[in-house]
């Protein structure tokens, strides 16, 4: 039974991935899991700059699902490489750097920064709905998705994943942009803008006013985004967007993802990632699938 | 001190006053290992509700593998477990967070135990464990819980907003009024309480450990979310904000921005 | 205590109506509530000749959600005229006429063939995601919005609600446009576009593969929308999208809507509609708001 | 005919075969109104899930004001309502749709009762309504349940796909080796099963009534959900969409176009 996939010449050993900002280093979650069981760790977004984030309260709960308005709090690019990339090199996993800024150039010192280091991929975070120039103004626009993957990829060494915003009126325009701009993968989705209200207290719920709806209640949406741009694109996509266990993986994969990645489901059950790897060498026993490649996209 | 999830059986459960809940839960593990001032993260069952539930450990019973917890009923999630019976199981991660000092409150030193509303139960466990003078004063808004569990460990002083019982006012007030004075302060409650001892704190030049509180999604450190300002740059990010489920509950005040 | 609000000269007894699609003509949930005590009845959308709708299965069970793609099956206008109107109006309470079509001629056929009919308001449906033609073509383009709504308004008797797709970029960008073609009141959201495959059967979910994804999950992206258009227009809005009781109404109002339409909740629980009106009260009383006109975009 | 939701009360449940389980509700009012072939619409506690699980009246006890079901676990929903014991509540919207005519199984007639796997459950209560002779034939998948209970109503004859009882095939091959003949039909079963039903009945001029099942989100004809193909053009819509919750869940024969 195979469950390789190849991303971009990056093999991973099963297409399960942590979601950006959900999963820190890996550290924490290591105490639980065995990070050698996971196909990729991807970090929480990193800055060129120490970012402190936004004020509390950064999460609240709603139906279904979570908002989260952290602001990409992260210690910057020199602590992480000289913490962060020597705790993951001690795994048998493979390493996807997220990077946020609010410059172009911001995110060019980063990659540029990891160019020579042991990192497997880049994921470019155009996408964070919670710090007004972390990313969004990026993600919701063709042309300067375009344009900041062009940038990217003239001074990435490593593949560069795009990650895109699902606030979008087509993704597939925004898929095709990175294309055209020389992504070598796509992760969708990032988290859909939404805002909760105390009416108790009259105040809004997350400081920041709005925040990040992830969770299952989003599933649906990612689902379709993934179809959609499967569709639209013949480069890789990473899935996500609510997947709490494998069923819910495989449906991303029948839906065009080569592979998933798991977020908040880790804060319901930090063994999520790990038994999402289990469940789905079980469906494929099940179902008798020698190749995991031949799920992919397979419901058309 | 390896953190694990469990699917654990409610013991039994018990109402202390209006909306407060009394559980003992029987753990493999997490009893074993538990710290005072440590808590643990409930999941509900309904799977519309995704987040954990953070409620500090108010005994551990390491023979029996058991703790407990205290609690108010808030809003859905720890309404749900008010409904639980012995028999019924929850999902529980744990042990979390660092827990009190005990060797802040060693023998020969005189303690303020302070406990504001539902701050009190971690409160109990940690009055077993200090070697020191335990002078243990509880706050409450109106109905009284827990109090009678305390006075094994040291003398016990209450305060209550609406004077029905002890001094009328806050804890502080109740320091006051009895003259109280002591090397260490050990202490949960709401921000503005904590706010208001750690300045007391300063002002009299006294040792203490605050347990704060924020909303919470991985309860171990990973998502940034629970973080409160502090005064030195934090090890996690270096940007001044600990993390209150991992570097804390429990910080010394002097850490703390409020 | 005050509980009536103003959509455009259309006094409503209370802020509560329902959401077109869910609640037919009323009939059915008339066996089990009072329609004397809602606001208004939103009917489902209806076109100028009968529309068959989609094959089934036509809905499916999302988290905290549901997808639908009925397609607007309606019998047409005639048999609606001579069969659902005189049905409403035997009930003190607000007549709202939610039109659909494939062409801007059909939607002013409708308006047209109603403009003489004891109808109070029309809501003309530019954001199903569930027809090719049935409306959301119209309502993702600025240029068309404002066109539509200008054609509507020429034809209206009534005052015109245009009801706009959560499916886009920028939903403000959306809102202006509707009020510059002369939009007397906006509703929003509608369904937000999704999918779900069986992954047992490795087929689609719903015949149509995608169909609109409503109730609580898509909340906090309503209630955000909201506030968000109440930021970029003056006209009054109604708000909607996962509202289950009470506590949820209360919060699109405080995030600026006047009135709100219960949708799903009626599948959940039938009384659902009677049940926000007294919680609403409910809650004024409790925090001694006299005017409910108060409440309204109180969250700032 | 007034539809109620109620918080009503399980009176009973045990399983009667592999994941097929019975429950007795205690209803203030469905029971009192509930016709044979009607349905239910069942809400689970777990508020996740929004939608009603649609299940069949499989008895009615009117004097003790209590309604049987019986039903196969096939996912979250049937999952959560099979661990409901003695005391629980469950919440319920009924009775829905239209039922089966007892008329057209009049005295003098004769009938046979079609149920198929988790179709059976509704036939029972019909059984024990119909004046005529009843040639009761049920097929099943694999394990059989709820046969016995039938006995007291007319001849049971059984079909089961690996042949472990009765006839090996479906129950028309059972109608078949047993040379049976009736005058109407009444049948509730899987669609395949339906429409080879209705192919017979035409062939050999038999009036026929058909239980349809579709996905349903309202319950009660507002939504138009569950429509099935019909050969008329339908009293709501004018379209040929007949609504299974509310046209249905019975169809003659002729109505539907499957
Ligand atoms: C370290 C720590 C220890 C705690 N110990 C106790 C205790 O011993 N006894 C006790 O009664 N309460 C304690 N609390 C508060 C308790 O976590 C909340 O009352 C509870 O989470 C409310 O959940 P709910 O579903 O009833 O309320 P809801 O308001 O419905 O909860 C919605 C969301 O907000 C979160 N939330 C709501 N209030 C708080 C809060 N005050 N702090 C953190 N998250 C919150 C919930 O966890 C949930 O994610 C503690 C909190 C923390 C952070
Ligand atoms: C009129 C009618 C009568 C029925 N009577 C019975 C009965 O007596 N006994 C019995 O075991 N089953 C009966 N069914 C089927 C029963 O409704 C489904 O098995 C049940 O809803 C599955 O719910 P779940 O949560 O376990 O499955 P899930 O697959 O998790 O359900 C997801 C969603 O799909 C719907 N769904 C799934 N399967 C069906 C289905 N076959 N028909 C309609 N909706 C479905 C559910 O209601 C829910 O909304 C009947 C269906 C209808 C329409
Ligand atoms: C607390 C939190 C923090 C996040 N931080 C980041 C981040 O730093 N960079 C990023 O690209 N996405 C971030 N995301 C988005 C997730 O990576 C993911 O795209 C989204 O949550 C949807 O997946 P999920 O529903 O499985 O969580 C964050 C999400 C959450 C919940
Ligand atoms: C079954 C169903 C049918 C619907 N039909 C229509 C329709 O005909 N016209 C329309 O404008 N909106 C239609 N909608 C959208 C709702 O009116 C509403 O905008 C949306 O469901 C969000 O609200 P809710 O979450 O409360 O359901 C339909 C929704 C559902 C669930
Ligand atoms: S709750 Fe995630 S870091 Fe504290
Ligand atoms: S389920 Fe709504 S019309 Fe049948």
């Amino acid at each position: 039974m195979n469950t390789k996939v190849n991303l971009a010449g990056i093999e991973l050993k099963n297409p399960v991935m942590t979601a950006s900002g959900t999963f820190g280093s890996g550290e924490e979650y290591s105490e639980m899991i065995d990070l050698n069981h996971l196909g990729a760790v991807v970090t929480k977004g990193v800055a060129n700059i120490p970012w402190p984030g936004n004020p509390t309260p950064r999460i609240a709960e709603t139906h279904g699902g979570m908002l989260n308005a952290i602001g990409l709090q992260n210690p910057g690019m020199e602590v992480f490489v000289q913490r962060d990339i020597p705790f993951l090199k001690q795994y048998d996993t493979k390493i996807i750097v997220n990077v946020c800024g609010k410059t172009t150039e911001d995110y060019l010192e980063v990659v540029e920064r990891l160019s020579n280091e042991s990192v497997d991929m880049l994921e470019i975070n155009i996408s964070c709905p919670n710090v007004k120039e972390g990313g969004i103004a990026f993600g919701q626009d063709p042309k300067a998705v375009e344009a900041i993957t062009r940038e990217v990829k003239k001074y990435a060494k490593q593949p560069v994943i795009m990650k895109l915003s699902p606030n979008v009126t087509d993704i597939g325009e925004m898929a095709r942009a990175a294309e055209a701009g020389g992504a070598d993968v796509l992760s969708l989705i990032n988290t859909l803008t939404g805002m909760k209200i105390d009416i108790n207290r009259r105040s809004f719920a997350v400081a920041n006013k709005t925040g990040g709806l992830s969770g299952p209640a989003i599933k649906p949406i990612a689902v379709r985004m993934v179809y959609q741009v499967a569709n639209a694109v013949k480069i890789p996509i990473i899935g996500m967007g609510g997947i709490m266990d494998a069923d819910d993986a495989i449906e991303f994969i029948l839906a065009g993802a080569t592979a998933v990645s798991v977020g908040t489901a880790s804060f319901r059950n930090p063994y999520a990632t790990e038994e999402v790897v289990k469940g789905i060498e079980a469906y494929m026993k099940k179902y008798g699938v020698d190749d995991i490649n031949d799920l992919i996209g397979a419901v058309r | 001190m390896a953190k694990v999830m469990e699917l654990a059986r409610v013991a039994s459960q018990v109402i202390l006053a209006d909306g407060v809940y009394s559980m003992w839960i029987e753990t493999k593990k997490i009893a074993l290992e538990a710290l005072p001032g440590q808590f643990i993260s409930l999941y509900t069952k309904d799977n519309s509700k995704l987040l954990p539930r953070p409620i500090s450990i108010c005994e551990i019973d390491r023979e029996k593998g058991l703790i407990r917890i205290v609690y108010r009923v808030l809003g859905g999630g720890t309404e749900e477990f008010s409904c639980y019976k012995e028999g019924d199981y929850i999902e529980i991660l744990g042990p979390l967070g660092n827990g009190f000092s005990i060797e802040a409150g060693a023998a020969g030193k005189r303690a303020f135990i302070i406990g504001g509303g539902i701050g009190i139960p971690p409160m109990l466990e940690l009055s077993k464990h200090l070697a020191c003078e335990k002078q243990i004063i509880l706050g409450y808004r109106d109905s009284i819980f827990l109090k009678e569990e305390f006075s094994p460990y040291g003398v016990t002083y209450v305060a209550t907003e609406d004077g029905s019982e002890g001094t009328k006012g806050n804890v502080l007030d109740a320091v006051k009024e009895h003259g109280l004075s002591a090397d260490v302060i050990f202490a949960c409650g709401p921000t503005p309480m904590l706010k208001a001892i750690k300045a007391y704190a300063k002002e009299n030049g006294i040792e203490c450990y605050l347990s704060m509180e924020e909303r919470m999604a991985c309860g171990i450190g990973a998502c940034l979310a629970c973080v409160c300002k502090s005064s030195e740059v934090d090890d996690h990010s270096k940007v001044h904000n600990k993390r209150v489920c991992k570097d804390g509950p429990v910080f010394q005040a002097e850490e703390v921005d409020f």
